[in-house]
């Protein structure tokens, strides 16, 4: 089977066939033989025929996505099939007319709000500053954008995961 | 004898750890998101003492004070942070006839004001930064010290903190409008307009010295830590010995150190801190009168467990180890491990911990505050661990920390591991010549380094997982993590 | 570079640990049993060797050292065990032009037989236990013998092994009958009658001394090792310095040790095994031709990394310690922790390890085959893991060993653990009296302390569980753990 | 509720309460209330009122039954409360008119059987002989008795759990 690999937000193409506890891959028209056990929950150990053995963590984070972890190295991973490398290109245009939204990427307190409702912001502009473990840090828009809500108010807790900004175009 | 220990994470294990050594018996306390941290599940005795944040737990001096009464404890241990540097909590001990480990309370207030000690220690001939001991109010006395000191120089607005009213003057034409900016600067913030003015060393190394100190009048140097690895002047990495320190400098650093302790009437564990030019002078800089997060490497050298030791003058024993005595064997450096990602400009990773394996096996120490399955809070500092090396030299002590580091695996949340991997390889630091701008000067380019060949297990996992998916053989969906039950 | 680990468990990860710091690759070999092993995990190239059982893995000499071609390794780790002491082993690496890391195979050979060692010691002046050296066959002569070493003697079969054909005379009237028994039983079980006499040392001491020898001639002593602990010649427990040694014995014995390695023309790390009797005598015993289980008590004093050294060695670099450089500072001890259950007469306890913490902090070493999730196979040796403590003095490693065991749970098998915390307490440990018959003697009344206070801990969550169960909030019924999903 | 809780062997009554996480229980005419928080998947932290805590793992063996592990220290413990108690005792009664079984605690290899079935054997006095990682061991009767049944051959390798040997009366 065909698959899209993002690792780190790089895409790589591999062609793929499971046998057992086996899988064989073809990766930059080279052919890998690994073999795979769980040595405990969420840890796999790769064993591949040549000799080369990695353990890595498997964090599931959603559908198809996984923060993988080698030698605590953490690594995103995005896995896309056939069928879903479809899905994901029509997600690609949807986003593109809804503007971006900030995302609290882990929980904290929110400190200060910089931007107001309606105001046009640059990218890398700071646009509010949250608090985690001591420590202040300037969330910034991810592109240009007119700010068109404001979800959090100074002092807020917030989870991880959790909506702080949209914008629109 | 029992002792209460006032704080949590690394400190407290290492605390709990001496306490049991020593055989006395040791209670801990925890705030509501520590009923499951390492330092209560290792405690045989646990205090609940509030809510998270610090001011509604580990820094309520005086439920702290009451609750070692009502355990009978004998003596508080502050660890590091919290109220170890507080005098009037020292005070309040003292009043209440519970023992502080730690210094009394006026060499800790006088040695805590860095005006009061930097005044103090040029009275008594400890070399100093160039600069003026009392604060200026007006431009041509400015004029003179910069005359006399030379450029460039340093203002800092007297009642001071956290870089506001500081300004670096590099140009003489430039002193007038910038010290009038510091001065408006300082008045607005703290109202009071007097400035500092300071020599600034450029590219210094950070050279302290670990002392100990009895209620007899008995002083010790167990020789020096170099603390110049460090990321916005916080430190992460500490080796002792220092490249640029030899038996005679060890020996003069050390008995300035003393003098300084002996001036200040220092009576426990403490540590003296210097800054060192690049003529190789050095500079008294402040004390720290608690024990340090880097204390295990100067125990590593040297043999002697400095925890125990401190708590041992605390209840009155004569410090038994002579100057003499005192040998460095080797060479330790300890990395910091802290939950940050160095990818994304060192945030804050609190988080679940997946999977977690420490290093072992020759010359490794692990000082820990995390176990696997524990959630790291977000409320604290955020240091999981040290990670302590000892080597016959310096390079088998580097050797050591990379393979350890590549031991090391805290796996679920982002954690600066790979960061120290990069860091060991760096040219300065092997050549020993690294000061305290190296890490923000490296830091600009950092990246981790792409491991080409981590790609092929990769994607061996991701296929696995995928493909088993398909063929129904996986585990169900879960909300949160099927593969990771825990 | 590259180097073959023929060996599993802690030792497999231990030379794993100093190939890293070498800067040599290494790879594992693993049976059946194995796949998911420590050794494996922590390695990163790993070879299938065969099935669990020893014969056809892990003692598969061509396939190894096929396999190490194979993969273009040029040397071979052989651990200790399995084929570690093999002479040809060692000749099948070097014709096959793999350097086998350990002495060369004409010395094994000769240290590997204890008669033709003992015969060799005395030839050289080398004190030995007192007795023939060569087998004798007829009652006058053992009566002879006899009157010249005095009573007690053990008569032992030349071919022998194992207990078999072995009697102590204790009284002279009864050798006639003991000797023609043991001739009997000689015959019966190696169809060789020969039979020969030793005097038996009363309640001796077992003292070994730690040797490196390069391949130019230069040797060097790195001090003893007190291995008196032992259940049933097991070695149980190590410590260094003896007691019972002073910085002159310790030459003496250095020095007899360095003899027995140029006799024999010894080249690798070694180890020369001596007992003492209670006159403060000491006998060579035999020659280890390996690395030992217990080095890294030696590697705590001495700061050296033993198994780096033994690899320069093999790869023919010359020994730059000198025997003045080798100072012994502190005082270490080791305890083995074996998957045995000490209530159930040490029977072997494999399984999983559902929980396990090691000890960390100031002068603790933990070299581990183990960890959470893993299964210990019943294949092999039952060693999980060694427990190394370094203190300032004996007391402090007594106090810090103490500490670390109370740290150290590994938890869903019986291990050694709590036998040891027992050991810890014992008079003659404490003062440094015992000897090779302390702990079977001990045993005999041996059950773990009642621990009263752990009862009410154990009703609470015994309650809870069961009040929980009633109450349909526990996790539904499975056919394993429902409390234990891994 | 009234328990019945067995400890090595040893057998104690409590009375306890649960409220929430809290438990509250009587022995020995003294009361104790803790706090229970589970860890880590199966590891219990128990914090009594007056402060004491300690960690306990517990691996269920049957029901009601299972491995506590303090320290290391392995405790095998069997709960029974009132509706149990009177089915163990019934047990009991089953159990005397059947003689004895021996299980396998580990799994191993027969190395050699000793005894013939038919044979009377005495208290204490071995039956077969087991080896397991590298080490040979005398399993002995639990009781005297007839043996009835043998259900392994020489070199035989067994599981942990089954039965080895059964005799009658």
């Amino acid at each position: 089977m065909k698959l899209l690999i993002k690792v780190n937000n790089k895409e790589y193409q591999i062609e793929a066939k499971k046998e057992g506890e086996k899988i064989n891959f073809i990766f930059n028209d080279e052919i890998y033989n690994a073999e795979i056990k769980e040595s405990a929950p969420g840890l796999f150990s790769i064993l591949f025929e040549k000799g080369t053995q990695r353990e890595i963590l498997a964090n599931k984070i959603a559908n198809n996505s996984f923060n993988f972890y080698i030698n605590a190295k953490e690594y995103p991973v995005t896995i896309l099939d056939n069928l879903s490398i479809e899905k994901e290109k029509f997600k690609k245009v949807e986003k593109k007319i809804e503007g971006w939204k900030i995302k609290a990427q882990i929980p904290g307190k929110i400190v200060k709000i910089l931007k107001k409702e309606g105001e046009i912001v640059e990218k890398d502009e700071g646009v509010l500053i949250m608090e985690a473990m001591k420590m202040q840090n300037e969330i910034k828009a991810p592109e240009k954008g007119k700010i068109k809500k404001i979800y959090v108010r100074e002092m807020e807790a917030v989870e991880s995961g959790s909506i702080l900004v949209e914008s629109e175009i | 004898m029992k002792i209460l220990i006032a704080n949590r994470g690394e400190i407290a294990v290492r605390v709990l750890r001496a306490c049991k050594e020593l055989g006395i018996k040791a209670a801990v306390i925890f705030s509501e998101a520590d009923r499951l941290s390492p330092h209560v599940l290792l405690a045989e005795e646990a205090h609940y003492i509030g809510p998270a944040p610090a001011n509604q737990s580990y820094l309520k001096n005086e439920e702290i004070v009451k609750l070692a009464k009502k355990i009978k404890a004998e003596a508080i241990h502050p660890g590091y942070g919290f109220l170890a540097e507080n005098p009037e909590f020292a005070k309040l001990c003292k009043e209440e006839g519970i023992i502080f480990i730690g210094p009394n309370p006026e060499s800790m207030k006088l040695l805590g004001s860095k005006i009061e000690s930097r005044k103090e220690a040029k009275k008594n001939n400890i070399p100093i930064i160039p600069g003026t001991v009392e604060p200026i109010k007006n431009l041509k006395k400015g004029i003179e010290i910069i005359e006399e000191i030379g450029l460039p120089v340093l203002l800092k607005a007297s009642a001071g903190g956290g870089g506001k009213g500081m300004r670096t003057v590099e140009d003489i034409k430039d002193f007038q409008s910038l010290f009038e900016n510091a001065q408006r600067e300082a008045f607005s913030y703290f109202s009071d307009p007097s400035i500092y003015i300071e020599k600034v060393i450029k590219n210094p190394k950070h050279i302290e010295v670990q002392i100990l100190c009895d209620h007899f009048g008995n002083r010790i140097y167990l020789g020096e830590r170099e603390c110049s690895l460090q990321r916005r002047h916080q430190k992460i990495f500490e080796e002792t010995p220092s490249v640029v320190v030899d038996e005679k400098k060890r020996k003069e650093i050390g008995e300035i150190a003393l003098k300084v302790a002996k001036v200040a009437g220092y009576d426990s564990a403490g540590t003296v801190e210097f800054l060192r030019d690049e003529e190789g002078n050095f500079y008294f800089l402040e004390m720290n009168t608690r024990i340090q997060v880097e204390h295990p490497i100067t125990e590593e050298v040297t043999g002697i467990d400095l925890l125990k030791e401190q708590i041992k003058i605390a209840f009155d024993e004569k410090l038994k180890i002579k100057q003499e005595e005192i040998k460095i064997k080797g060479h330790s450096m300890e990395c910091r491990i802290y939950a940050e990602d160095p990818l994304k400009n060192f945030a804050p990773s609190p988080g679940k911990i997946l999977f977690l394996e420490n290093p072992s096996g020759p010359g490794i120490r692990v000082d820990s505050g995390i176990r696997e399955n524990f959630y790291v809070p977000l409320d604290y500092d955020p240091l999981l661990s040290k990670l302590i090396v000892w080597g016959k030299d310096r390079n088998e002590a580097i050797e050591r920390t990379k393979r350890a580091l590549d031991e090391y695996k805290i796996e679920g949340i982002a954690t600066t591991i790979p960061f120290f991997k990069e860091i060991l390889k760096l040219k300065e630091f092997l050549d020993g010549t690294y000061n305290t701008a190296t890490i923000d000067k490296f830091l600009k380019e950092y990246k981790h380094r792409e491991e080409k060949e981590d790609l092929p297990p990769l994607f061996a996992l991701s296929s696995y997982l995928i493909l088993k998916e398909k063929e129904g053989t996986l585990f169900p969906e879960q909300p949160l993590s099927p593969w990771r039950w825990r």
